[in-house]
């Protein structure tokens, strides 16, 4: 999705905030955060998916709103989807159906601690798959752009790198938001010339990395 | 933005006195609305909420990180580790977890200063340098430090050493990205815990030296 | 969007009642006040201001396109000089100015349909369209029909007839388009004033049959 | 300039408010239209500095705002850049200070509605220019990107289309809004397939135009 989320390489947003170095500036900010980290637990929807949600959000909503307010809007899409939550519910802040609380269960105070702890491996044993590109060899970045959610920026669209290492075989991020399952492949860390992607304006030897899953690339 | 907008959005003041902000306040009864419907509902346990922000802000933090770089200053070994498998040096380190199951270590030189962003989100390696700060995730550093690194660097007062070559990472995948900073000169005989405050969390992005 | 902003923005109602949205209200205050000042200072005169309106209200607008369209339909004579120079063709019928200055038309045929954006602002022909109206400038519909111009038609509810190509116009430079639309059946009998009357804007602009 | 004008081929706008089928919802509108124009008159600004000053609206700003706001808030900063209002004028709607008459003299009632009915021609004698290009002729878009006012949309970068017809010989709006005069060039329409542009969703056959000036252009 060529969507609003996609920022690499646009112009006109102005000087960096640096002073803007708080992670939470408010209360309602450190419970934002808390509620989506909660609500991935009873409710079924997972990171990629959520950051799908995000990318949805109307852009110019997406510029004006609050990081956290994103991620909230995002949940409630999620939640709508899902047939936990309706909009009236949203609109007066009250509960006007039950859900099934056995398909349903909250996450408990050890349990979501642990498991954030434990984190989720989202890789597959590297034999499963076998690799089509190798360390050293020069891809182009496929012009095709998914529909929905995907994760080659649109800067490095049509653009030549080379492969600096196979970082080894992962759930495919695309492929789960479109309901595709897993569909796991290697993912590469490519290297492109700066000059290559910004033209004269960049400076000769500064390069970028990216991690590529194999569907975006193409053999140069 | 708050001149421009004046007009038609007064209380805005671009990012200044918060407190009174409308959006702000919109977006506060917006959170307070939902998480009042999904505790009624039995979605969520109230108290799970406050242990999740607590673990993040008690257990993870750029501490954590500058543990790992002062240690990788002080051993060759634990440094080599650490960049061939950064996940399993870390992890051996305690610190692991959601958004910290693949991390990759980074390592500036005199020949080239590494940055770390994520231009589609705002991924970062939670475990060693906690939640992402405000700016991070902000379009302005999402679109500018991939096409402009250098003018981003010097925005935040720093100085890239000449003939250095500038290298960005997007973090487009799962991997996320710490940076070893370059050990600063005449640090031979400080102890591991001295190294690490030296290191800040800029450092370790890579919109510091250090 | 209002839904979805809700919280933060309780006056805006997407698209409805905006005599009362402060969006509106700040943006009505803003020209006013810039009013003020530039014809405080003689930068400007405000019966100047009258009448440039008056002039796009009264002698430009789609009547102007239709007749063209009507005669070319009428005049082979006339429609082979529009197609070759359709700026002399245009003006030699009293229709010129601003953003009319070098004008092509663009015939429709059974083989193609041609539609007509400005994706980077809102270029217009304003002599034989006037101004441009507010979808063509929103950026729903700039961003989208040189993208997926079929699923943009439908949504007009224009039905491509099957086997017909669509080529997209992009206004990107000094050139502003006109269609030609394909003259209906069964029209052998109208005058040129009746043929004109089944000409619509959309028509002109490519995301309506006629 | 890569920037939030740029629209063409983004995703997530959402369907077209079709029925949005007016010229002007308000009389601020109205107002707002005549005063972008009648100030073009006295002031330094030409119709291609206005619209790199509109592009220069923050995003955020750009999505949010009307379009006829948009182009209020471009003449403030133009006549602002000018030294002819000042920022505390436009925070109190009252002038603070006098401009020169004589160099900044209004246009007339008249005199507006005579210039707009004859236009301005923006072409140069054909012969001033040799044409490096012929119709029927294969083109690469560049891939170098203008830091300022440019009029060749990012989906087209990179492209590969095919002379339709030379359009003669304009002066270049890039040039023009960077202070570099006139630049007189040939601007040529060029042709590119809808699949080239947009991969495999779009339907064989489907072509979209641009015009574009020579400068843009290189052999494909």
């Amino acid at each position: 999705m060529d969507g609003i989320h996609d920022m690499g390489g646009k112009q006109g947003f102005g000087r960096i905030a640096v002073e803007e170095d708080y992670i939470f500036r408010s209360a309602w900010q450190r419970r934002a955060f808390a509620l989506v980290e909660a609500l991935a637990w009873s409710t079924p929807y997972n990171t990629d998916q959520h950051r799908h949600a995000v990318e949805c959000v109307p852009p110019a909503d997406y510029l004006r709103l609050d990081y956290f307010e994103n991620w909230i809007v995002a949940s409630e899409m999620l939640l709508k989807e899902a047939g936990l939550v309706d909009q009236s519910e949203l609109d007066d802040g009250r509960k006007h159906f039950d859900v099934d609380q056995k398909s349903h269960a909250p996450v408990g105070v050890h349990e979501i601690v642990d498991a954030t702890k434990a984190g989720a491996d989202l890789r597959f044993p590297e034999d499963t798959q076998s690799a089509r590109f190798a360390v050293g060899q020069s891809v182009l970045v496929s012009h095709t752009q998914a529909a929905g959610h995907t994760r080659v920026p649109r800067y490095l669209r049509g653009k030549t790198g080379r492969i600096v290492s196979d970082e080894g075989v992962f759930q495919f991020a695309d492929a789960v938001v479109a309901g595709r399952g897993p569909d796991p492949q290697h993912c590469y860390t490519v290297v492109f010339s700066a000059q290559d992607l910004w033209g004269e304006e960049a400076q000769v030897g500064d390069s970028l990395c990216a991690d590529l899953w194999e569907a975006y690339l193409e053999p140069a | 933005m708050s001149k421009q907008s004046k007009g038609s959005d007064k209380g805005h003041t671009d990012g200044h006195g918060h407190e009174h902000d409308p959006l702000e306040e919109g977006a506060a009864l917006r959170v307070r609305a939902l998480e009042e419907i999904v505790v009624a509902k039995g979605l969520v346990d109230p108290e799970a909420l406050d242990s999740i922000v607590e673990y993040y802000e008690r257990e993870t933090g750029p501490r954590n990180g500058a543990a790992v770089v002062a240690r990788a200053w002080s051993d060759p070994e634990f440094k080599n580790w650490l960049l061939q498998d950064g996940t399993a040096a870390i992890n051996s380190m305690g610190f692991r977890g959601v958004q910290g199951e693949h991390i990759r270590v980074i390592e500036n030189t005199d020949e080239t200063h590494n940055v770390v962003v994520c231009t589609l989100c705002s991924c970062y390696p939670w475990p060693v340098l906690g939640l992402a700060p405000a700016w991070y995730k902000s379009p302005a550093y999402r679109s500018r430090v991939v096409r402009e690194p250098r003018v981003v660097l010097e925005e935040f007062g720093f100085e890239l050493p000449r003939g250095t070559q500038v290298r960005v990472w997007d973090s487009t995948a799962e991997v996320r990205y710490l940076i070893l900073p370059v050990r600063p000169a005449n640090t031979g005989d400080l102890s591991v815990e001295e190294l690490a405050q030296l290191v800040t969390r800029n450092g370790m992005i890579g919109t510091a030296a250090v």
